[in-house]
């Protein structure tokens, strides 16, 4: 672990946690993709922090993983945000005081669980594992909390990103098809949801998701 | 041998393209019914010839007894489901997704290394999502959003704990299932990881708390989907849970999953017993029987011993081509009389005895009545639940089924038999041909026939049981 | 070949056969005939099986299932033996019953193989050698008969709640008998009876088994407070049916109680007091509703009730009084005796309430009267099946009864504390018991046959066709049989019972060496016989000098108009009764007067109604049901269609497995 | 002379003698009451006049009656067969015809049940009112008889009634124990109930609403009314009887002789009628009871019983 590893490391998963917790704080949408794309390239760069040095097609993989999460999900995002129209402040469910109370929980509840799990860890970069947790656990809290269907799509590419990044922490990063399986998976759930968002705003003509009661027992 | 699960992926697959390029109607209609009579050929032809543990595609997939059985399983319930429903408004895209849904499961059954599992298990979300949407309007949008973005999220969880059970295996890290149950230790963050992929692949096995998803979904979706979905897919995520306790409880001891499982059966059954009581709609009754099913399935497999373990994987086939045939009939009801409510059909056994026939027999086999194969496997799984020490679970587990019992058949019976005195309002006419009823038939036939089929099935249970590693 | 094997194995091809017959015949007279005469022969094969266990046959069958280790075996006993053969007797009347009464719903395709499948499972069901084998033929029983009480649901509103109360407390049943069973097998570690009558394993565990056993057997069986599916099927299922139900599916439950008593011998003493508290309050509480009632077979219903509750204090007493084989093995022979003289009797009733519900359309006996003329056959079985169930003297019932008191009177006072403060109970409520059935079936008899009909459906009632006639005069010449000549019966019972328990004596007597009694029921009829002659003779002198004469009008004190609404009927004859025991009953009474508009003073008319339902069921159960309601309400409000709510459930679960798994 | 056949011989001569003596017994009755109440009455004969008036009249019967005739008969035959089992002339017994405890109890019960079905037969309001009222109270009467025979074979160790009656007369103390006078006053009052004397049952009214053995033979006319008065007589003389010999066994035939016979049949008749007389005596002075206090009456004779049956549980020795 050279230095400077090290160091961008550090930096990438602080960007990471950073990233997450101001999804929970701002509201608006397109501030919210424009995060969702920065905490991406922050995934990218821990990609290229864990993995050792002179192996090429993992910095291809953290390319792709860069390119993937970091560009193309945003960029289809805003672009249904456009098109769905009221793209301004979306409810939530929680008022922002509450929501950085339990981000605060849920953090030190992942340090609590990741104990084990760092000291059991032989590579260096384990220290790091609670971030991972973190950031899965507020982002399950904001697709917990938002009643917006696109804020719901950035909750769940969060969760997916905390869980990216607890992988490269914990074990340098799963073997390069199962990587490329997950992140294909990802992209096609997003494209998935984005078309149903399309779908519920022409039939429902919001797309608050809280309004999504007639189904019931 | 070896070619055979690559037959059994790329027929869907192709079958898949064909639809969607081919114009001819006729054809692209039949195309899901043509992928599960292949997947129903490959799980005979397998089960016959008896594997012992051959890895294919460099150790991602596997062919073990266990996964021949599951895919015989899976291709019968298929053929029941696509054979016995009205494809209405089947188009090409309807179609195509149907036989990228079934390649999907092979490739979840089939699969070896862990992460292929998830992958697959995933895909199976994403094919389905646009099928629970199909022809359902509004009903059908907000059932396919709760479905994928609660099944999604489910799975990532299952995908946490995959991720911990990988770092977990240390100096030489694999995902190979056979290899991971022959490891003897495996570092702390196994137990945290293979606690989270058992709650992740719950949910998609339709298990309390993360059953949630399941009522809207199968209630929304047209007959066929619903019926592979609550008949197949739950146990083959089922199946995912079995293969994750096997290595629990190879590395970390039995107690973590007993009580997991125990736990987590208990609750569908407690939620089972509670939605059924007083529910209004007849699909979403079907879907939490199956909630009810999966919960003695966990339970099952907590106790875990051959002869529980025999009985939860013939749990499974039973359940799932009754409760494939019962949902085909369920849409066939919906089409005739326009309604959901339970209140609104009675008198189905003498007005329409085409779909009040059925459903009865249907429901028999369902509540555990002989001469249905379900009573055979609940009574082994109760005598091994108390063999075994598990006095209270099972005590509790069959409280709750009497409540189940209760609720479902007060419900069926308010359907089939005629309330004299109320006036007739008028009904329409059974929408399906001779040959989905004959399906639909041979389905509960198959049931009743399995506690008798005691010379083939035996040795093809008993094989995938010892797959499992006799689950200790 | 084994003579078990080929009883057993025929019996399995009659199965066959029946149902092919019942799916395949042409309806109407041909199918009914048919698929009568196979499940008479399917009950007559069950019955062979029955009498060669009985007399000690050996054999061991055993049927491989897919999974292993759980193969279905069949072993012969004497006791199972006994009880397949009373089945499969009742069974044999029932269905030749069946060919001339069933039409319309209960002669279709389903209800004949049903009816042959419930005839199978009770036929198997004491056959069965181990507990997964005893709940497969168990749930075959129930099924059969659960198709059967939905038989007429066309017909009346009240046969769906009848029968989903029938099915769900069939399901209780099986239920408590798998926790039960699986708890003794688990204690001695083996599925096989034998092995658990051998390991004789004991203590907390066992006695939990036990406790349960005991009351899924009692559902079954009918005992009160697991009654009331009886009250609610019997009246709705055809009367064929009902019989079959009542004469031997009940019994099932007997036998499963036996059972338990002969796989844990050496029990404590506290699990006879269980027996004796499900036995007391189901003789005296089933006799109470059954003498207050007016629907013919909800008497019949509630008198089952009773004749179990007797049956289980027949078993108590005998588990009381290890420390006194006599009077042990006397008490069982008491409760071998009841069980079959119940199933005598019992099909007789029914399948005479069966013949007149048939020739009259009527089933409450506040409509019936005067059948003696119009139904001489049914009045006569009817007769004959009432002696028997009041016990009264060369009835199969009076020979159980008498048993069951000399078992009573003789176990003294030498036993432990524990009789002393029970036995004088036990004899006073069994008097009180004999004393209302005497009452009930008086009313019964009595409003059914005599007097004018009270209706004009039983003014122009039919007597029955042949074939239920053939089948109740054989039910009731059953009945006298056992009545007249209880010898023959003890020398079949012999391997069941200890040697010793009874002899029987010359003229077809029974002497009774445990409790030093005897019983000669000829001698008795020929007493009487040589009493009656002479009186006869002079009144038959008398009737020549002074011939009877006819008159429209009766006497009733100079005022009786000839209409039949002035005599009694069923209601006002145990009006009495229900106020004398009004706080067990709870009647809901009221009248309601309507005054002319001028005046207060003066009435137009004035109607009196009375209710009276099963207090067991109305503040018991119905409790149950509204809490069960509740709860269904409350789960639908949890699944309220909000998304956010289940992601918050499935985060809460994440949460809870993160740090459940820290540890 | 083998046992049997002397046995035989005995109870038919004490069954003619009962048949004969049954109406004297009335006549006794109903004599000492007229005495008391200051009338002359018709003579000790007059039931023997009655019933041979009764027996050569022509019975009158309604439409709609079937079987009055057939179960007046039968009737007959039920009170003679239980004077058969009864030891109240002798003690000789028929082999098959042991008196035991719940044969005489049931022969007892079945001449009420006909005698019920008589009063439903005749179709009209107070037969059937008769009916229901005499089958309460013999479903109320029967637990009281047999817990207080039950309460009397424990001492004795075996319940048929002549081995009763010989243990008592081989030691009298026993009599006067408690258990023998708890159980014989529980027996005395469920006799009276069952024979339908005061204060349950007013044999001489014809007021509708309190008559409960009236009603039932109301319509009977002619030789039906002739054999059930007979039928009715017979069993309240057998019944009286079984009392007076549970409190005054002695003079009862033991072996077949002609003597023997004789003395055990005058003593009987005579100890009958006296406690016929007395229990005239005792009725001038009753009033009878209002229906539904009956059960209140009848439980507290079933408790007379019950404390007989534990008090002989506590002397019992081990």
């Amino acid at each position: 672990m050279t230095p400077i590893t090290a160091q961008v490391l550090a930096t990438a998963a602080g960007a990471l946690l950073l990233t997450a917790v101001l999804l929970l704080w701002r509201r608006s949408i397109s501030g919210g993709v424009a995060l969702l794309g920065l905490q991406g390239l922050a995934l990218a760069g821990l990609a290229v922090a864990t993995t050792p040095d002179g192996e090429l097609e993992l910095y291809a993989l953290a390319a792709l993983l860069a390119l993937g999460k970091g560009v193309v999900i945003p960029f289809l995002v805003l672009r249904t945000a456009a098109t769905v129209g009221d793209a301004g402040q979306a409810r939530a469910m929680v008022n922002p005081t509450v929501g950085m109370l339990l981000a605060a929980a849920f953090t030190t509840i992942a340090f609590l669980v990741a104990r084990p799990l760092v000291t059991a860890s032989t590579r260096p970069t384990a220290a790091a594992i609670p971030v991972g947790l973190a950031v899965v656990l507020i982002g399950f809290l904001v697709l917990t909390s938002r009643t917006h269907a696109l804020s719901q799509i950035v909750g769940f590419v969060m969760v997916d990103n905390g869980i990216g990044a607890t992988a490269l922490l914990s074990t340098g990063g799963l073997p390069a098809i199962i990587e490329l399986g997950v992140l294909f998976d990802v992209v096609l759930v997003v494209l998935v949801l984005l078309v149903l968002t399309r779908r519920i705003r022409d039939s429902f003509t919001s797309i608050d998701v809280h309004e999504l009661r007639e189904l019931r027992d | 041998m070896a070619v055979i699960p690559w037959i059994a992926l790329i027929i869907p697959a192709a079958l898949a393209g064909i639809s969607l390029t081919l114009p001819k109607a006729s054809v692209v209609r039949h195309t899901p019914l043509i992928a599960a009579a292949a997947l129903l050929g490959c799980g005979l032809l397998l089960v016959v010839r008896q594997p012992d543990g051959l890895t294919a595609a460099g150790g991602l997939l596997r062919i073990d007894a266990l996964t021949a059985y599951l895919l015989l399983t899976v291709g019968a319930v298929a053929v029941v489901a696509t054979g016995g429903a009205t494809t209405t408004s089947a188009n090409g895209r309807f179609s195509a997704l149907m036989c990228l849904f079934l390649a999907s499961m092979t490739l979840a059954v089939l699969a070896d290394n862990l992460g292929v599992l998830w992958v697959a298990i995933e895909a199976t979300t994403i094919t389905t999502a646009f099928l629970v949407a199909h022809g359902g309007g509004r009903h059908g949008l907000e059932a396919a959003w709760k479905y994928v973005v609660l099944g999604s999220v489910g799975v990532a969880i299952a995908f946490l704990g995959i991720v911990l059970v990988f770092a977990a295996t240390g100096e030489d890290p694999t995902l190979s299932w056979a290899a991971l149950t022959t490891r003897a230790h495996l570092t702390d963050s196994a137990r945290i990881g293979l606690a989270l992929a058992v709650l992740g692949l719950a949910t998609k096995a339709g298990l309390a708390p993360m059953h949630s998803w399941l009522p809207d979904a199968h209630s929304q979706a047209p007959a066929q989907v619903s019926g592979l979905m609550s008949g197949v897919l739950l146990s083959v995520a089922f199946v995912g849970i079995l293969r994750l306790k096997t290595i629990s409880d190879h590395a970390l001891g039995v107690p973590l999953m007993r009580t997991m499982l125990s736990v987590v059966g208990l609750l569908s059954l407690a939620v089972a017993a509670a939605l059924v009581l007083t529910q209004r709609n007849y699909k979403r009754l079907l879907a939490y029987s199956s909630i009810e099913h999966m919960g003695i399935l966990a339970i099952g497999a907590a106790i875990g011993g051959p002869l529980a373990t025999g009985a939860v994987l013939l749990h499974i086939l039973g359940h799932g081509l009754a409760k494939a045939g019962l949902f085909v009939v369920a849409g066939r009801t919906l089409s005739a009389t326009g309604t959901h409510a339970i209140a609104d059909v009675h008198g189905l056994l003498v007005r329409r005895p085409s779909l009040g026939r059925p459903w009865l027999l249907g429901i028999t086999a369902l509540l555990g009545f002989p001469p249905f194969g379900l009573i055979l496997t609940e009574i082994a799984i109760f005598v091994a639940g108390y063999q075994r020490g598990f006095t209270v679970v099972t005590s509790l587990a069959l409280l709750l089924l009497l409540i189940v019992f209760a609720g479902l058949s007060r419900h069926v019976l308010a359907m089939t038999l005629t309330r004299p005195g109320t006036p007739e309002d008028e009904m329409g006419v059974d929408p399906a041909s001779g040959g989905q009823r004959l399906v639909v038939l041979g389905a509960f036939i198959a049931v009743a026939m399995l506690p008798l089929l005691a010379w083939p099935l035996s040795s093809a249970v008993q094989a995938a049981v010892a797959a499992l590693g006799g689950m200790p | 070949m084994n003579v078990f094997l080929a009883a057993v194995s025929a019996h399995a091809l009659v199965l066959a056969l029946a149902l092919l017959v019942a799916l395949a015949a042409p309806p109407g007279r041909g199918r009914n005939l048919l698929a009568g005469g196979a499940c008479l022969l399917l009950a007559g094969s069950g019955t062979v099986a029955g009498w060669v266990a009985l007399t000690g046959a050996q054999g061991r069958i055993s049927v491989p299932t897919p999974l292993a280790g759980l193969d279905l075996t069949l072993v012969p006993t004497p006791l199972g033996g006994l009880f397949t053969l009373v089945a499969g007797g009742v069974g044999v009347v029932c269905a030749l019953y069946a060919i001339g009464y069933v039409q319309g719903a209960s002669a279709s395709r389903t209800s004949w193989s049903a009816f042959a499948v419930f005839i199978a499972g009770m036929m198997v069901v004491p056959l069965a050698a181990d507990v997964v084998t005893f709940l497969v033929a168990w749930e075959v029983m129930a099924i059969g008969s659960t198709v059967l009480v939905f038989t007429e649901h066309q017909a009346r509103a009240s046969v769906r709640p009848a029968g989903l109360w029938y099915a769900v407390m069939t399901h209780l049943s099986f239920l408590l008998l798998a926790a039960g069973l699986g708890v003794l097998a688990a204690a001695s570690s083996s599925t096989s009876f034998a092995d658990i009558a051998a390991a004789r394993s004991s203590g907390g565990l066992v006695s939990i088994g036990f406790v349960l056993a005991v009351l899924g057997f009692a559902t079954k069986a009918g005992a009160v407070p697991l009654h009331v599916w009886l009250p609610r099927a019997h009246p709705e299922a055809p009367s064929h049916v009902s019989a079959l139900m009542s004469a031997a599916m009940v019994k099932m439950g007997i036998y499963g109680i036996l059972l338990l008593t002969r796989l844990l011998p050496s029990g404590p003493g506290w699990w006879a007091l269980v027996v004796l508290g499900l036995g007391l309050p189901s003789a005296l509480y089933g006799i109470l509703q059954a003498s207050v009632t007016s629907d013919l077979k909800r008497l019949l219903a509630y008198s089952t009730t009773e004749n179990v509750g007797l049956i289980l204090i027949a078993i108590a007493v005998a588990m009381l009084t290890p420390t006194r084989p006599g009077i042990a093995a006397t008490a069982l022979l008491a409760a071998l005796l009841l069980t079959i003289s119940h199933a005598a009797f019992k099909t007789a009733l029914f399948l005479s309430a069966g013949s007149v519900l048939h020739g009259t359309g009527e089933r409450d006996l506040d409509r019936m009267g005067g059948l003696a003329l119009r139904m001489p056959v049914t009045t006569g079985v009817l007769a004959v099946g009432c002696l028997g169930a009041a016990a009264l003297p060369v009835t199969s019932g009076f020979v159980a009864e008498w048993t069951l008191l000399q078992a009573l009177i003789h176990a003294d006072a030498h036993t432990d504390r524990l009789t002393t403060a029970v036995l004088p109970l036990v004899m006073g409520v069994v008097a009180l018991t004999a004393g209302l059935a005497l009452l009930t079936f008086t009313k019964a008899f009595g409003i059914a046959s005599l007097a004018r009909p009270r209706s004009p459906g039983a003014a122009t009632a039919h007597e029955a066709s042949p074939s239920m006639r053939v089948a109740m005069v054989v039910a009731s010449l059953g009945v006298l049989a056992i009545g007249l000549l209880p010898g023959q019966l003890i020398r079949v019972l012999t391997t069941i019972l200890p040697p010793g328990t009874a002899r029987a004596t010359g003229s077809g007597g029974l002497a009774l060496p445990g409790a030093d009694a005897a019983l000669d029921p000829t001698a008795i009829i020929a007493f009487a016989v040589a009493l009656t002659l002479p009186m006869v003779l002079t009144a038959y002198r008398l009737a020549r000098r002074a011939p009877r004469q006819r008159s429209p009008l009766g006497w009733g004190c100079g005022g009786v108009r000839t209409s039949s609404r002035m005599q009694y009927t069923a209601t006002s004859y145990a009006e009495p009764l229900t106020r004398v025991f009004a706080d067990a009953l709870a009647p809901t009474r009221d009248v309601t007067v309507t005054h002319v508009e001028e005046s207060r003073h003066a009435l137009q008319s004035m109607a009196y109604q009375q209710q009276l339902v099963d207090v067991v069921e109305s503040r018991g159960y119905v409790r149950v049901v509204l809490l069960l309601d509740r709860v269904g309400d409350w789960g639908r409000t949890v699944q309220n269609g909000n998304i956010h709510r289940y992601l918050a459930f499935s985060f809460a679960a994440l949460v809870v497995v993160l740090i459940g798994v820290l540890q | 002379m083998s046992t049997t056949l002397a046995g035989s011989l005995a109870v038919a001569v004490q069954v003619l003698a009962i048949t004969l003596a049954a109406p004297l017994i009335v006549g006794v009755n109903r004599q000492v009451r007229a005495r008391l109440e200051g009338r002359a009455g018709a003579g000790v004969f007059q039931p023997w006049r009655d019933l041979r008036k009764l027996m050569r009249k022509n019975p009158i019967t309604a439409d709609g009656v079937i079987l009055a005739s057939t179960l007046s008969v039968a009737l007959a035959a039920a009170s003679g067969l239980l004077v058969a089992l009864l030891p109240l002339a002798t003690n000789l017994t028929a082999p098959g015809l042991r008196g035991d405890l719940f044969v005489v109890v049931s022969v007892l019960l079945l001449g009420s049940v006909l005698i019920a079905l008589i009063g439903l037969d005749a179709g009209s309001a107070f037969g059937g009112m008769g009916s229901s009222r005499h089958m309460m109270v013999s479903a109320l009467v029967e637990p009281t008889v047999l817990v207080a025979i039950y309460a009397l074979s424990i001492p004795v160790g075996a319940s048929t009634l002549s081995t009763i009656l010989a243990a008592r007369m081989s030691e009298p103390a026993s009599i006067v124990s408690p258990v023998s006078a708890l159980a014989l006053v529980a027996l005395l009052v469920a006799v009276i109930a069952e024979t339908g004397r005061l204060p349950v049952d007013n044999p001489s009214t014809h007021l509708e609403l309190t008559m409960i053995h009236e009603a039932m033979v109301l319509e009977a006319s002619g030789r039906d009314l002739g054999w059930i008065e007979l039928a009715s007589w017979m069993r309240m003389t057998a019944l009286l009887g079984l009392v007076a010999n549970l409190a005054a066994p002695w003079g009862i035939a033991e072996e077949f002789t002609a003597p023997a016979l004789a003395v055990g049949i005058v003593a009987v008749v005579v100890k009958i009628a006296m406690l016929a007389a007395v229990i005239g005596v005792v009725e001038i002075f009753l009033a009878k009871l209002r229906l539904f206090r009956v059960p209140e009456l009848m439980a507290g004779s079933f408790v007379l019983g019950f404390l007989a049956v534990t008090a002989s549980y506590l002397t019992v020795t081990p």
